[in-house]
């Protein structure tokens, strides 16, 4: 892939047709992948890298690179189409400057999930099959690629290409995902149990506002969570309440436009399951007015956009299962 | 030295939290660790370090600093600073404990910050040596001997025992409230888990990092830099890299209406964001490129400046591992360096 | 600083008697920016107002809280007293006291208390309430009327009679419509082409209206009082101000086999053509479809032939551009397609026919000159089945869902006329159910059953089979006899289901107007605004709201008509000031808004600004046009950035009263 | 909210209302003097559709123990459409809270037309009553907002 990739990238910059790439580029270890812009062969062939890492989303880059004269070319994985499509649907990326190449994915690794299980000193990793080989400081470490997984992979909806100008690889088909297990499992929940889950995971916010940037759903010019005019402005959780505030409102914003990417899951210093807020309001807008998947295309009507007569009434909420 | 052994250890703390409030770090569902409050039973993280550093008890995300009572049309102010209770934080790392030599700088130095200056009053810090440095960990870059960690009280674990040593009063004053479960012990054993630790502490990745090219007096050159650009190109422009920093210090002071008062309070602000140091005529800082450049010129050029030479990095490694998009001081003192 | 001023009214005893008014007067007193807080009798009297005044201008008050009566009832009185003195009517806040408060508790100190709450809330919101001036926009004198049938014809009438230029543009060579391919109409049975011609004639002869035929709308911008629209004259390669519609082209024109749409195809006319003898305008027009000249350049003979030498070969489309202040959709109906109903051999039996399609049949001027023969024969037929709600009040995707209304009354008609003229032929009408309502139209059918002796059978036919011997075979059930039924008739006549036109859907979208989901324009209030769109300046008449008989269509027509003449009647319009703004330098131009307005007020534009990194960006951005936004606020909601606010209902100031509530 | 040793819990009620119809509905209540609790402050909006979530949980913050919206039937929306994106935005809004643990029994929307003087009285008291039962609301306040 990586090769194929390079090369591509080489060419159209050699032809003219783009004249910059964004991709991602090596780090210091065998994880730690930033997203980059790469102006030349020589930076494309020193330093771009497309591994079990790069599972960083570089689709919001193109809001403000398309706003910038020239053509990028940007290597899109099948979540990504997803986000590209939402934000060239809510004209926040310019079709017409970017270029885009679906890359194959096939879900990516997590370190943070390799440490957790108390590996330490990781030095290298590499997939052997069903298993990773991990070299550290302290010796060769083994596990199972299933564990080291990322999240946002483990239950991916699509390998799907929903936007692309060419591509690499093998395009996918939309996955029969069981993502909304964990939403079911907690709907299931006593509201009791519902609060102190909840509780015990926002209690951990510390307001880095990683989620939020990362979203490529939240390209505001300017959050209202950043705008004293709002009203709702708030720099830290000074209470419980403001934990709630900004994942409830933040999940409202992007309700209907989120495209459940996992990003901000993935981003999350503190580990806290947000996708499963914007999960919810997923779950429930295909459920309620029908299955919608935002970013599937760039011309249908977001669900909060648009109303039926006949729309179920919000005592359903009050109405259903567990109290 | 004084020692005891480690399956006694609880014994030690719960001695400890009887008669003050203790905290040590523990293990977390996802596999994090973190201080909590000590309850008898609980167990201490094997974890390297935590999730968020020792700072946050000396200098919380949020305080209030003063109440402002409004009835009708006339204003009281209500100072509501109390003195905290004595309480102390078990398991350091080296890393963390260095940051309090910085943050003490700023604190401590005329003006004093009387919020923070409480509870490092009543605040004893005892540390841990390290002996299993991971990938991430640079702290040699900065001068710090991970397997001798500063600190009111220092200690070292060989296996077997838990070692302990004084390096101040607080910290002999808390030997002493325990002194009853230690005893003398050869440090043999020791000796050899340190010098395994110094063997790798040589081999880690980052370990030949170096801070040659930054300094006080480089000043011009790198504020000038043509890669700051680039560099923050990736940036997210987020607070994690921030808030996970043991020595980051800025703060906002904003004023809260609860619709019957005023509360002021003090809330971590990170130069990372859109919004930071923002006065009354706008925004000194208006891009990322400028807000990216203010982290860590000041980390690495500022600070050392106006404090004879220290940087503002302990090296800890946790902004290389929590960063959404990787992009951390290590790629930025690297790409900067002169050769 | 606020200098604001509390007035708190007695009403009488209606608000004092629970609520002690002095006590929340005093209370009211201490909150920021009071300066001044009273109590009076009858605040809304004479007296009561001058005290407002007189405060207003004693404390030159920035702000006035009324705590009285519902807004409902007096905020326009004390806005009027404000401005009377120089401060903005919008610097007034109503807390209602009397509603919502002494006229619902007993317990005084609970009431007082719940007063003083409400006030402070009112107090929170005019503290943020920011001078409001309402804008104006000014009244274009011209109207647009989209469709030329008898709606469309009536609503041009009316507006010209009011003494206001009026276009109609009507898509076919002739204005008339529907009604023009009709014979007689229910329930006085007169000819419909003598009374329609002569309102077409009118209103060709009446210098205020100006008939643009064989023309299409192709594009609408502006707003309310303001449009401009686009108008594609269809080329017709014949001079409309030569041609004196003499028809000596038609007469010589060599090519003959044309099907003639105004008798649905019963027929032929030639390529070029007149659709009817009483034709407005009377212009004839070529077929490039079939011109023999227009397709390969041989023949000419109509340009040989016509002496006004109105022929014009190199005709080509042209498009005018007009300004209208108000806009009237007439655009009608048309009967479905049957092509899905194969089971009444539509398409496969030319003596199954449609009602429209025996309209023309019967018609003096259709394809027989008036006596009713067979199509496929041209014999003269002794048994007819009429099938009713072919398509009307179906529930599968076939048909619609809704009745056609007119059916049960043309085939009555429809039965009756044959029945009069041809004694000897037997009459079969089979229906769900017959509905009449409508002066006289129940008498009318009863007559049609006993005075004609129409066999009415209630059931649906089952199968339509043409048989060899010519006959139809007709095989239906008999609901109320409950007995399987074949009858051999001669012919069969479906009524169909009417549709609105295919141009309705894509014109909607042109003038951002609201359609149901049967294509059917939706009315602003379905019982109180039944002939205006929810879009400001666009109204609604006849069939293209929903289906409709003649004087229903005319009733409407004429109401449209009246709701644009006072529009035009206006210089300018005054628009509400409480409408929604967005903050350009936080809007994303996501176009949120803009989906859920139903007003099409919202519009964007790539404008240019200057970033932080101190370059110059394109960005594209919402701007509201405050004389189409009614002020619902639909789009502050949808905004995520919060760019998107409503003046005198803002963020901040509902904000305000809910912590002044909570408080 | 008012808790008082003597006196039993009087839960704060926050309740938006459509300018056109449910407005109009709480002022036909009044005319009719058909009592609901004093629990209850009414506060004006054009249409329901202009309530943001902002405000609901605004409320909540600042100590009301329940928050009800009112507004015009669906399809009698004086601006035609406004109450259908109500109907779907609270939906989901109490959806999640629902979902975040938070008492499903503190929100509520209701369709109050300007006739309905009666409904609105009942719909008021027996919406106090429900949000009596459930007690103060702990799960959505903010602690700095407490009155002391």
């Amino acid at each position: 892939m990586q090769e194929a990739m390079i090369s591509r990238a080489k060419q159209l910059l050699a032809d003219g047709a783009v004249n910059r790439v964004i991709g991602w580029k090596k780090g210091e270890f065998a994880y730690d992948i930033t997203p980059a812009i790469f102006e030349s062969a020589e930076e494309l062939d020193a330093e771009f890298v497309y591994d079990d890492f790069t599972s960083a989303n570089v689709s919001k880059y193109l809001v403000k690179e398309t706003k910038k004269d020239g053509k990028i070319l940007a290597f899109l994985k099948p979540c990504d189409t997803y986000s590209f499509n939402q934000l060239v649907k809510e004209h926040r990326i310019n079709r017409d400057n970017v270029y885009v190449i679906g890359i194959q994915s096939d879900g990516k690794l997590d370190a943070e999930k390799i440490k957790s299980k108390g590996i330490s000193g990781i030095l290298g990793v590499k997939r052997n099959g069903e298993n990773l080989e991990i070299e550290t400081l302290y010796g060769q470490e083994t596990m199972p690629v299933a564990e080291a997984m990322s999240t946002k992979c483990l239950n991916c909806k699509s390998k799907k290409h929903v936007a692309y100008d060419e591509l690499i690889g093998e395009d996918g088909e939309v996955t029969a995902s069981d993502r909304f297990d964990m939403v079911e499992k907690l709907e299931n929940m006593t509201a009791q149990e519902r609060y102190d889950f909840w509780r015990n995971e926002l209690s951990k916010c510390i307001r880095c506002n990683a989620c939020r940037n990362v979203c490529p759903a939240c390209t505001c010019e300017k959050c209202v969570f950043d705008n004293p005019a709002s009203g709702i402005e708030n720099k830290a959780p000074a209470d419980s309440f403001e934990e709630n505030m900004f994942h409830i409102i933040r999940a409202f914003h992007v309700a209907g436009r989120c495209t459940d990417c996992g990003e901000c899951s993935r981003v999350c210093p503190q580990n806290i399951p947000i996708h499963l807020l914007n999960r919810k309001f997923i779950k429930d807008i295909n459920s309620f007015y029908g299955e919608y998947q935002a970013g599937a295309d760039t011309t249908s009507k977001a669900p909060l956009n648009d109303y039926k007569q006949d729309d179920c009434e919000a005592s359903i909420v009050h109405e259903r299962g567990v109290e | 030295m004084l020692k005891i052994a480690l399956d006694k250890i609880d014994s030690l703390f719960s001695a400890v939290a009887e008669k003050q409030t203790l905290y040590i770090p523990a293990d977390r569902a996802d596999g994090a660790s973190e201080y909590k409050k000590y309850e008898n039973g609980m167990k201490m993280s094997s974890n390297l370090n935590t999730l968020r550093s020792a700072k946050d008890f000396f200098f919380p995300q949020t305080e209030n600093l003063v109440d402002f009572k409004m009835e009708g049309k006339n204003i009281e102010v209500i100072d509501i600073r109390e003195e905290s209770e004595d309480f102390v934080v078990f398991g350091v790392r080296a890393c963390d404990a260095r940051s309090f030599t910085i943050l003490d700088k700023v604190f401590l130095s005329d003006p004093v910050d009387s919020y923070y200056k409480n509870r490092r009053d009543h605040g004893t810090i005892v540390t841990m040596a390290c002996s299993k440095p991971a990938e991430t960990c640079f702290c040699g870059v900065f001068g710090i001997d991970a397997t001798e960690p500063e600190g009111d009280a220092s200690c070292w674990n060989d296996g077997e025992s838990l070692f302990i040593k004084a390096n101040n009063e607080k910290g002999q004053a808390f030997i002493d409230s325990v002194s009853s479960l230690l005893q003398d012990g050869d440090t043999a054993k020791l000796d050899e888990t340190k010098a395994k630790t110094k063997e790798i502490l040589s081999k880690l990745p980052l370990a030949n990092l170096s801070t040659d090219s930054f300094g006080g007096d480089k000043l011009n050159e790198l504020f000038r830099s043509e890669k700051w650009a680039e560099l923050s190109e990736s940036c997210l422009g987020c607070g994690t890299c921030t808030f996970v920093c043991p020595t980051c210090q800025c703060y906002d002071i904003k004023d809260f209406n609860t619709g019957n008062g005023i509360k002021r309070f003090r809330c971590w602000d990170s130069c990372m964001y859109s919004d930071f140091t923002k006065m009354a005529h706008g925004n000194p800082r208006l891009t990322q490129v400028e807000r990216f450049r203010q982290r860590f010129m000041h980390k690495l050029v500022y600070f050392p400046a106006n404090n004879n030479g220290e940087f503002g990095c302990v090296g800890c490694g946790r902004c290389l591992s929590k960063c959404p998009v990787s992009m951390n001081i290590v790629k930025v003192m690297k790409a900067l360096e002169v050769k | 600083m606020q200098r604001i001023g509390v007035f708190v009214c007695h009403c009488g005893t209606n608000i004092a008697a629970t609520v002690d008014v002095k006590a929340v007067a005093e209370a009211l007193s201490h909150e920021a920016g009071v300066v001044i807080s009273q109590d009076y009798p009858y605040m809304c009297s004479g007296s009561g107002q001058d005290l407002v005044k007189a405060s207003i201008k004693e404390h030159n008050l920035t702000g006035v809280v009324i705590c009285s009566c519902s807004p409902r009832m007096h905020e326009n009185t004390f806005r009027k007293a404000a401005a009377s003195v120089g401060l903005n009517p919008y610097l007034v806040e109503i807390a209602n006291i009397r509603e919502q408060c002494s006229w619902i508790h007993k317990e005084i100190a609970d009431a007082t208390e719940k007063a003083i709450i409400l006030g402070r809330a009112a107090i929170a919101k005019v503290h943020l309430n920011a001078p409001l001036i309402a804008g104006e926009s000014p009244v274009v004198k011209r109207a647009l009327v989209i469709g030329g049938g008898i709606a469309g014809i009536q609503t041009a009438l009316d507006i010209a009679e009011a003494g206001f230029d009026v276009d109609i543009v009507e898509k076919e060579p002739t204005i008339g419509g529907k009604m023009a391919q009709i014979d007689k109409t229910f329930p006085t049975l007169d000819c419909a082409a003598c009374i329609l011609t002569p309102k077409m004639v009118e209103a060709s002869q009446n210098e205020k209206i100006h008939i643009h035929s064989f023309s299409e709308v192709t594009d609408v911008k502006g707003f309310v009082g303001n449009f401009t629209a686009t108008i594609k004259k269809k080329a017709r390669y014949v001079d409309e101000l030569k041609c004196t519609g003499c028809g000596a082209c038609v007469e010589k024109c060599p090519m003959k086999k044309v099907p003639n749409e105004f008798n649905l195809g019963l027929d032929n006319r030639h390529a070029v053509y007149i659709p009817f003898a009483q034709a407005v305008p009377k212009v004839a027009t070529i077929d490039p479809n079939y011109c023999l000249m227009l397709k390969n350049g041989k023949c000419g003979v109509c340009s040989k032939v016509c002496t006004a030498g109105a022929i014009d070969y190199k005709q080509e489309d042209r498009f005018i551009e007009e300004k209208y202040g108000a806009i009237v959709v007439a655009t009608g109906y048309n009967p479905i397609k049957l092509d899905k109903y194969d089971e009444f051999a539509y398409s496969q039996c030319p003596d199954v026919v449609t009602s429209l399609e025996l309209e023309r049949l019967m018609n003096a001027a259709g394809p027989n000159g008036g006596t009713l023969l067979r199509p496929s024969d041209k014999t003269h037929p002794h048994k007819i089945v009429f099938i009713q709600c072919v398509g009307s009040r179906c529930d599968d995707s076939k048909g619609k869902p809704y009745c056609s209304k007119i059916c049960c009354m043309y085939t009555a008609k429809h039965a009756m006329l044959i029945r009069e003229k041809y004694p000897d032929t037997e009459v079969y009408v089979f229906y769900i159910d017959v509905r009449t309502p409508g002066k006289n139209f129940d008498e009318f059918y009863r007559r049609a059953v006993e005075q004609y002796n129409v066999h009415y059978i209630k059931g649906m036919v089952g199968k339509v089979t043409p048989k060899a011997d010519g006959k139809i075979d007709v095989q239906a059930s008999d609901l109320l006899a409950n007995e399987q039924l074949h009858i051999d008739a001669d012919m069969v006549v479906l009524a169909a289901a009417i549709e609105p036109d295919k141009t309705a859907r894509p014109l909607a979208t042109m003038l951002t107007t609201q359609m149901d989901t049967n294509d059917f324009f939706t009315e602003a209030h379905p019982k109180l605004r039944p002939v205006e769109s929810a879009t400001a300046g666009i109204f609604l008449s006849g069939a293209c709201q929903g289906p409709k008989d003649i004087p229903e269509t005319v009733a409407q027509a004429s109401a449209a008509a009246s709701k644009a003449i006072g529009l035009l009647v206006k210089n300018s319009i005054t628009c509400n000031p409480c409408v929604a703004h967005s903050d350009e330098l936080m809007c994303n131009g996501c176009s949120s808004c803009e989906k859920v307005c139903p007003y099409g007020a919202i519009t964007y534009q790539d404008k240019e600004f200057r970033m932080p990194d101190r370059t110059t960006a394109i960005r594209r951005v919402a701007s509201v046009n405050p004389a189409v936004c009614q002020g619902c606020g639909a789009c502050t909601v949808a905004c995520p950035s919060g760019a998107m606010d409503l003046n005198g209902f803002s963020n901040s100031q509902i904000m305000a009263e809910v912590d002044a509530i909570c408080k | 909210m008012q808790v008082n040793e003597n006196k039993e819990f009087e839960p704060l009620i926050v309740a938006f209302c459509c300018n056109w119809c449910s407005y109009a509905g709480a002022d036909l209540s009044g005319t009719n003097r058909l009592n609901y609790p004093t629990n209850v402050k009414i506060i004006r909006v054009p249409c329901s559709c202009r309530v943001n979530p902002m405000f609901i949980l605004r409320a909540f913050q600042r100590g009301a123990d329940g928050v009800i919206l009112c507004g015009c039937h669906p399809g009698d929306c004086h601006y035609t459409s406004g109450n259908y994106f109500t109907r779907r935005r609270m939906t989901l809004l109490f959806s999640m809270l629902d979902y975040l643990g938070i008492e499903r029994d503190r929100t509520r929307v209701e369709w109050v037309s300007a006739a309905e003087g009666a409904k609105f009285a009942a719909t008021m008291n027996e919406f106090t009553e429900a949000v009596k039962k459930l007690g103060p609301n702990r799960r959505l306040e903010d602690l700095r907002c407490k009155k002391q």
